[in-house]
C-alpha cells in the first residue's frame, strides 16, 4: 500500500487499470439496470467491489494464457479485454452474444481471449483449469491457466485435488482465490476453520500469498509473480485476494445476513474510488483526464448495450444445434 | 385445513417432523439464519436450535456423507441439495454408500435419511441449474424416489420420507414452489408408491408427475374439446412405482402418454413406457406417446427452452396423435 | 487379421491411435508403468512417453477435469476409470461440463475426450465393483456412449471415440476382456451409431449390447431347438441409438426382448422398449419382454449373485413367453 | 521407540496387544490360502505389516467409539475384536457371515462393535465417518468416531470436504491415515508433492502427527491422545501412521513394482516380531507364554475356518431380501 504507484508501472497502464475497473463496476450496475428493466432473464452475480482483483491479476497474464472463472465471472472476463457488447448480447439472450444465446451470465466464453468459461458450478471451473493447465505444459510454448474461484469454493473437494494434481506435476497454474468473506448468504468463518485460504497452499508445497483484493496493484504483483513461477516451469501458485462484494450475492439478495457497518467499512477501499484518488494524488493525473476515463466508459457501455438490444433472436430450429460438435444430430438428438 | 404454497408446504413438514422426533436434523447450504436459498427453513433454526438446523460449506459430498454416517447411528437428517445438479457431487455417497449399506450388511445396518432436491428450470436458469435427474435414482436399486406435484403430496410424502427406514431421493419443482393447495393443518404422511388418478377419463392415460401434472390437466381441458377423454394419472412415487393404479388406468383408456420435464430419452417415462409395453401390453390400443424434454441441455435464451421443454401445445399434440393412430412423438 | 483378447483390442486401438496423433494422451490410476489394473495399457508408456501415459492421484474428479481442460484446449485425452462405480466421483466434470460445454457455448468450444470404464461384474466383486451404469449417461444430452461386444468393435468404435469431437463414454465390460475374436491389423474406426444384426432370425429380436450378446447367441441356439428363430441385434452404440436398424429387425421379427447387465429397472432396456412402443407399435405382435439384473445392489454371495444377473435360461424362459404370448416378464 | 513398553501398559495388556496383531497376521495368512483353495470369492487386500496400527489404534477405543474403515479392513475389525468366525464366515459367502454372505471383504461389518463398515471406494468411508462424529456429538457420551484410510485416499476430495467440515464443527472424530507408501502399483510420491501426510492438518487448523505405524504403542500414544482431545470436545486430529504391507495390493499381485530391497527392510521393523521380541527383552515374557499365545491364535482361527465351513449358503430367495429396510419389496423391487 505504501509503495507508490508509479514504481511498477507507466501511467497509462495504470489508467488503463482504472478504466478496466470502472468498465467492470459500470457494466454490472448497468446490468442490474437492464434486468430490472426486464431485458435480462436467468440469473446474475456482480463482482462489483471484486474489480481490483479481477483486473489486477488479468494484468499479469500474456495472450497465451488461459482462465477458467466462476459465477461471479463478468469482471474476470472484461478483465481480460473481452467486448461487453457480446457481453451484454449474451445476458440479452440474443445470437450475437459470446455464446450465442445459449449460456447466458454463468457460462460466458470467449475462445479468442482464452476465456474458457464461467461456471454454474461451484469449485466447477478448477478442475477444467488443472487440465488446461497441463495441456499449457504440453505445449511448451510458456502459457499458463489461471483458475478463480471463492472462499466458499476452496472446501469443495476439487480444489483440493486439482491443488494436489497440479502440483505434483508442477503444472502451470495459478489459483486465484478472491475471498469475499461469503459464500452466498454464509460467513466464511462459519465454512472452514482457518481465515487465509493461502495457508492452505502448504498441503500441497506450493507458495501461498495473500495480496490484498482491493489494491489493483498489489494483485497485480502476487499474481505477476506466481505467473512467472509458472512459466518458468516451477509449478503452481495460490493467490488469496481479500475483498468484499458490495452488492447482495445475485441480484435481487438484500443482504440482511450482513452485520451493520460491514459493507459501508468495505467501501472506505473502494478500488473505483480509492485507485483514481491515488493516481490524481501520487502522478498527478488530473479530473480531466479521469472525467474521460468515466466518459469513454460510459460511451463503450451505451454502445454495448445498444448492441445488445439491436441483436437477434436465435430461431427455435437452433434449440437442436450445438449438442454435438459433428453432425449426427438427426441420430443423437432423441 | 388451509391453502398454502408448495414451499411452504415442506417447510411445514420439516417443521412438524423436527418438533415430533429430535432426531430429525436439517443439513445444508445457508440453510441456518438465512432459511436457505429458497427461502425453505426459514425460522426453523430459530425454533429448532443451531444444533439441528446444520449450515453446512459448500461440500456437497461431506454433507450427504454427514447426513448418511449420522443416519447409520439412529439420526433422521433431511440435506437440502440447492439444485439437483449439484447432486452430482454427492454421487458416491448417494449411489454407493447410502443405497447400498442395508443390502451390503445384510439388513443390519440401513440409512434413514432424505435428500431433498431442487429440480427442473426457473426459467433460462441454463445448463447446470435446470436439470431433472430423478430417473438416475429410479435406476439404483435402494433408493426411494418421490416426486410430488401438490402442496398436499409434498408435505405428506415429506413426512413419510422423514419416517421412512430408507433412503428417500426427495425432488421439488423449482415451478411448483409457488403453486397453492390445500394441506392439512397437522397431517398424517402418505405412504409412498401410491399413485393418484387426478382426474378420470375413458381415451388416454397422462402418466406424469410433478409440474407435469399440472400441465397434463391444462391439455386434458383441451382435448375435451375435441373430444378427446383424459385421464391424468400422478406418478407421485417413482420408487416404489404403483404398477396396479397404472394398470387400472390402462384398463379404462387403453392408451398412455409418458409426461416429464427430464430429458425424454433415458427418463422416468421409458421406465413406464417398458412397463405398459411389457406387463400390460393387452391393454395398449395404440402407440405410447413420449413427452419430455428434447435431447438437448438446457439453453440460457428462452425461446430456446421453451421449444426444448414439454409445452401444453406439446403434450396436446402427442395426445391428438397417440388416440387418432398416429405415431407417438418425444 | 489376427484373432486377439477384447482387452488387447483396447491396447491396439490405444496403441495405433497414439502413434497416429500426438495429441493422444492417456489419463488414468496405476495406467503409466504397472500398466493399469487390468494391464491395458501395458507398454504405452515405454512406448509413447511418460507425457503421454499420465498415472494420476486416486483423484476421478481432477483426472477426468484434466483431460477434460486439456481437450478443450485441442489435446484427446483418454482416461480410464477402473471401474464404472468410481465415475460417480467425477459425476460433476462429465456431466456439468464435458456433457454441456459445445451446447453451453454456442459451439465454441468442444470435448473431445474419451472416458474408458470397466463395467459389470467380475464374479463376488459386490456391491461398489460390479455395477452397469450405462443408462444414466444416455440421459444425459452432449455425451455419446458407446458399449462394444466383440474385439473387432471395441477397436474400431474406440478409435472412432478417440477421433470424436465430443465426450464419449467408452464401456468395456470386465467379463468379455478375455473372450478372443478377430481383428484388421491397422483397422479403420467404425461410425459409432449403427446396430448389427450378429444373426438373422425371424421371431423374436434380442436388442441387447457388450456380453448380452453372447448370452443372448447362445439363448438363441437353445430357443432354436423349440423352434423359434431369434435375432441378436447389437446396440453397440446406445447414443447415437440406430432407430433404423431396431426398425429393420422388428419389422423382421415383430417381438422384442431387451437385455442387459445393468439393473432392468430404469436401464437403457427401457429406452429401447419405449422406442419401440412409441415408435414402432404397430409392428409389435407381443409384449417386450425385459431381461436385466434385479433391482438390487450386486450381492457377493456367488449363487446370490447369480439369482440378480441375467442369466441365459431367464432370458430364454422370457424369450419363450415373450413368442408363445405370455406376459413380458422383467 | 526408546521408551520401555512396559511404562504405559501393564504386561497382560501388552501380550494382549500382540496376539491381536497375531490373530490379524495369522487370519490374512490363512485367507490368502483359503483363497487359493477356492473358498473365498472376490477382493481380497490383506493388511499383512500393518498390524501394528490397526491394534494401536483401536486399542486407544472405547466400547462407544465407532470405526469406519477401508477395502484394507480386516486388520481393523480383529483389532476391535470381532469374530474371525462370522469374518471367514463372510468371506466363504455364508449366512453366519458378519453381512450375511451379501458384503464380502469390501463391506464387512460389526454393528456391535461399532464396526460401521469396510469400503470399497477409496476415501469413500471418510465423509460416513464425518457423519457418525456428528452423531455422537449429538449424543453426547464421549464417543468419537475413527476414520482409517490410506495415502492414497488422501488425495480424494472427500478427505478434505469432510476434515474442514469435522474441524469446523468441532466434532469428535479421529483421521487414521495409514500410510503404506503405496496406493495400488504406484508409490506415494507419485501420488502426492508432500511426503508427510500429516503435514495436511494444517489446513485444517487440527494437530497432525506422525506415529511409527510398525510401533503399536506409539500408533496406540498417538491416537489416545487424539481420541482424548476429541472427547474433551476439542474437535478431530490427524495421525498419520508409516507403515509398509508386505504382500501385493491384492492377493495376486506379484510387486513388480517395488524397488529391490525396500521390502527386505521392512521385514526388520515386522510388528509381529519386533514387538514380541521387546515383551520377552524389556518385561521378560518368555516363550512359553509366547508360544502360548501363537497357540491360541492357531486354535481361534482353526475354529473360525471350521465355523466357516460349516456355515449356510443363503438361499436364493434371499436375493431379493434386504434391498429396503421395510416391506415394500414386492412393489419396490422391479
Ligand atoms: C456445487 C454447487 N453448490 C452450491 C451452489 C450454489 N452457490 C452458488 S454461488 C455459491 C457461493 C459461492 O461462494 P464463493 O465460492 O465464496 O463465491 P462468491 O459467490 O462469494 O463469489 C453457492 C453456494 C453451486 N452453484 N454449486
Ligand atoms: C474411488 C476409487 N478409486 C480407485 C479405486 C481402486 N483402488 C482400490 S485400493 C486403491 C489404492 C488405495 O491406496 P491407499 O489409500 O494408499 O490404500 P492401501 O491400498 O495402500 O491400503 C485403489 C486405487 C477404488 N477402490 N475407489
Ligand atoms: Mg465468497
Ligand atoms: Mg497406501
Amino acid at each position: 500500500m505504501t509503495r507508490a504507484v508509479g514504481e511498477r508501472l507507466d501511467t497509462p497502464t495504470l489508467v488503463g487499470l482504472y478504466e478496466r475497473m470502472l468498465l467492470i463496476r459500470r457494466f454490472e450496475e448497468r446490468a442490474s439496470e437492464y434486468r430490472l428493466a426486464g431485458h435480462i432473464p436467468g440469473f446474475l452475480h456482480p463482482c462489483i467491489g471484486q474489480e481490483a482483483s479481477a483486473v489486477g491479476a488479468c494484468a499479469a497474464l500474456g495472450p497465451d494464457d488461459v482462465i477458467l472463472s466462476t459465477h461471479r465471472g463478468h469482471g474476470h472476463m472484461l478483465a481480460r479485454g473481452a467486448d461487453p457488447g457480446r457481453m451484454y448480447a449474451e445476458l440479452y439472450a440474443r445470437v450475437e452474444g459470446y455464446n450465442r444465446s445459449k449460456g447466458g451470465s454463468l457460462h460466458m466464453i470467449d475462445t479468442e481471449l482464452g476465456f474458457l468459461g464461467a461456471n454454474g458450478i461451484v469449485g466447477g471451473g478448477i478442475p477444467i483449469a488443472g487440465g488446461a493447465a497441463l495441456q499449457q505444459k504440453r505445449r511448451g510454448r510458456g502459457g499458463v491457466a489461471v483458475s478463480f474461484f471463492g472462499d466458499g469454493a476452496v472446501n469443495q473437494g476439487a480444489f483440493h485435488e486439482v491443488l494436489n494434481l497440479c502440483a505434483l506435476w508442477s503444472l502451470p497454474a495459478v489459483f486465484v482465490c478472491e475471498n469475499n468473506l461469503y459464500g452466498e448468504f454464509t460467513p466464511q468463518a462459519d465454512q472452514s476453520p482457518i481465515p487465509d485460504v493461502a495457508d492452505r497452499a502448504a498441503a500441497y508445497a506450493m507458495p501461498g500469498t495473500i495480496a490484498d483484493g482491493n489494491d489493483v496493484l498489489d494483485v497485480y504483483e502476487k499474481v505477476a509473480e506466481a505467473v512467472a513461477r509458472a512459466r518458468a516451469g516451477d509449478g503452481p501458485s495460490l493467490v488469496e485476494c481479500k475483498t468484499y462484494r458490495h452488492r447482495g450475492h445475485y441480484e435481487g439478495d438484500m443482504c440482511s445476513y450482513r452485520p451493520e457497518g460491514e459493507l459501508e467499512q468495505w467501501l472506505e477501499t473502494d478500488p473505483t474510488i480509492t485507485f483514481p484518488a491515488r493516481l490524481a494524488q501520487e502522478l498527478g493525473v488530473d479530473e480531466t483526464e479521469l472525467g474521460e476515463v468515466r466518459a469513454r466508459v460510459e460511451r463503450r457501455l451505451d454502445e454495448a448495450a445498444a448492441f445488445a438490444a439491436a441483436g437477434t433472436v436465435a430461431g427455435v430450429e437452433q434449440t437442436l444445434e450445438h449438442v454435438y460438435a459433428d453432425s449426427i444430430d438427426s441420430k443423437a438428438l432423441r | 385445513m388451509s391453502t398454502i404454497r408448495f414451499g411452504q408446504a415442506i417447510t411445514q413438514a420439516l417443521d412438524e417432523e423436527m418438533s415430533r422426533d429430535p432426531e430429525v436434523i436439517l443439513l445444508g447450504e445457508d440453510i441456518g439464519r438465512p432459511g436457505g436459498s429458497f427461502g425453505i427453513t426459514r425460522g426453523l433454526l430459530e425454533k429448532h436450535g443451531e444444533d439441528r438446523v446444520l449450515d453446512t460449506p459448500i461440500s456437497e459430498e461431506a454433507v450427504v456423507g454427514a447426513a448418511l454416517g449420522a443416519s447409520m447411528m439412529g439420526a433422521r437428517p433431511v440435506v437440502e441439495i440447492m439444485f439437483n445438479d449439484f447432486i452430482v457431487l454427492a454421487m458416491d455417497q448417494v449411489v454407493n454408500q447410502a443405497a447400498k449399506i442395508h443390502y451390503m450388511t445384510g439388513g443390519r445396518l440401513s440409512a434413514p435419511l432424505v435428500i431433498r432436491m431442487l429440480c427442473g428450470t426457473n426459467g433460462s436458469t441454463a445448463a447446470q441449474h435446470s436439470q431433472s435427474l430423478e430417473a438416475w435414482f429410479a435406476h439404483v436399486p435402494g433408493l426411494k424416489v418421490v416426486a410430488p406435484s401438490t402442496p398436499r403430496d409434498a408435505k405428506a410424502f415429506l413426512k413419510a420420507a422423514i419416517r421412512d427406514p430408507d433412503p428417500v431421493m426427495f425432488f421439488e419443482q423449482r415451478m411448483l414452489y409457488n403453486t397453492k393447495g390445500e394441506v392439512d393443518g397437522d397431517s398424517e404422511p402418505a405412504p409412498l408408491g401410491e399413485g393418484l388418478v387426478v382426474r378420470e377419463g375413458g381415451d388416454l392415460t397422462i402418466a406424469t408427475y410433478m409440474r407435469g401434472v399440472h400441465q397434463a390437466l391444462e391439455a386434458a381441458a383441451i382435448l375435451e374439446e375435441d373430444g378427446i377423454s383424459v385421464e391424468v394419472w400422478d406418478v407421485r412415487s417413482l420408487v416404489p412405482f404403483d404398477r396396479d393404479g397404472l394398470r387400472a388406468s390402462l384398463e379404462r383408456t387403453g392408451r398412455l402418454l409418458t409426461l416429464h420435464e427430464a430429458v425424454a430419452r433415458g427418463g422416468f417415462g421409458a421406465e413406464i413406457a417398458a412397463i405398459a409395453a411389457s406387463e400390460m401390453f393387452d391393454l395398449l390400443k395404440a402407440p405410447i406417446g413420449r413427452v419430455g424434454a428434447l435431447a438437448t441441455p438446457h439453453p440460457y435464451a428462452p425461446q430456446l427452452e421453451a421449444a426444448m421443454l414439454p409445452s401444453v401445445e406439446r403434450i396436446v399434440d402427442v395426445a391428438r396423435a397417440t388416440v387418432r393412430g398416429g405415431a407417438g412423438v418425444v
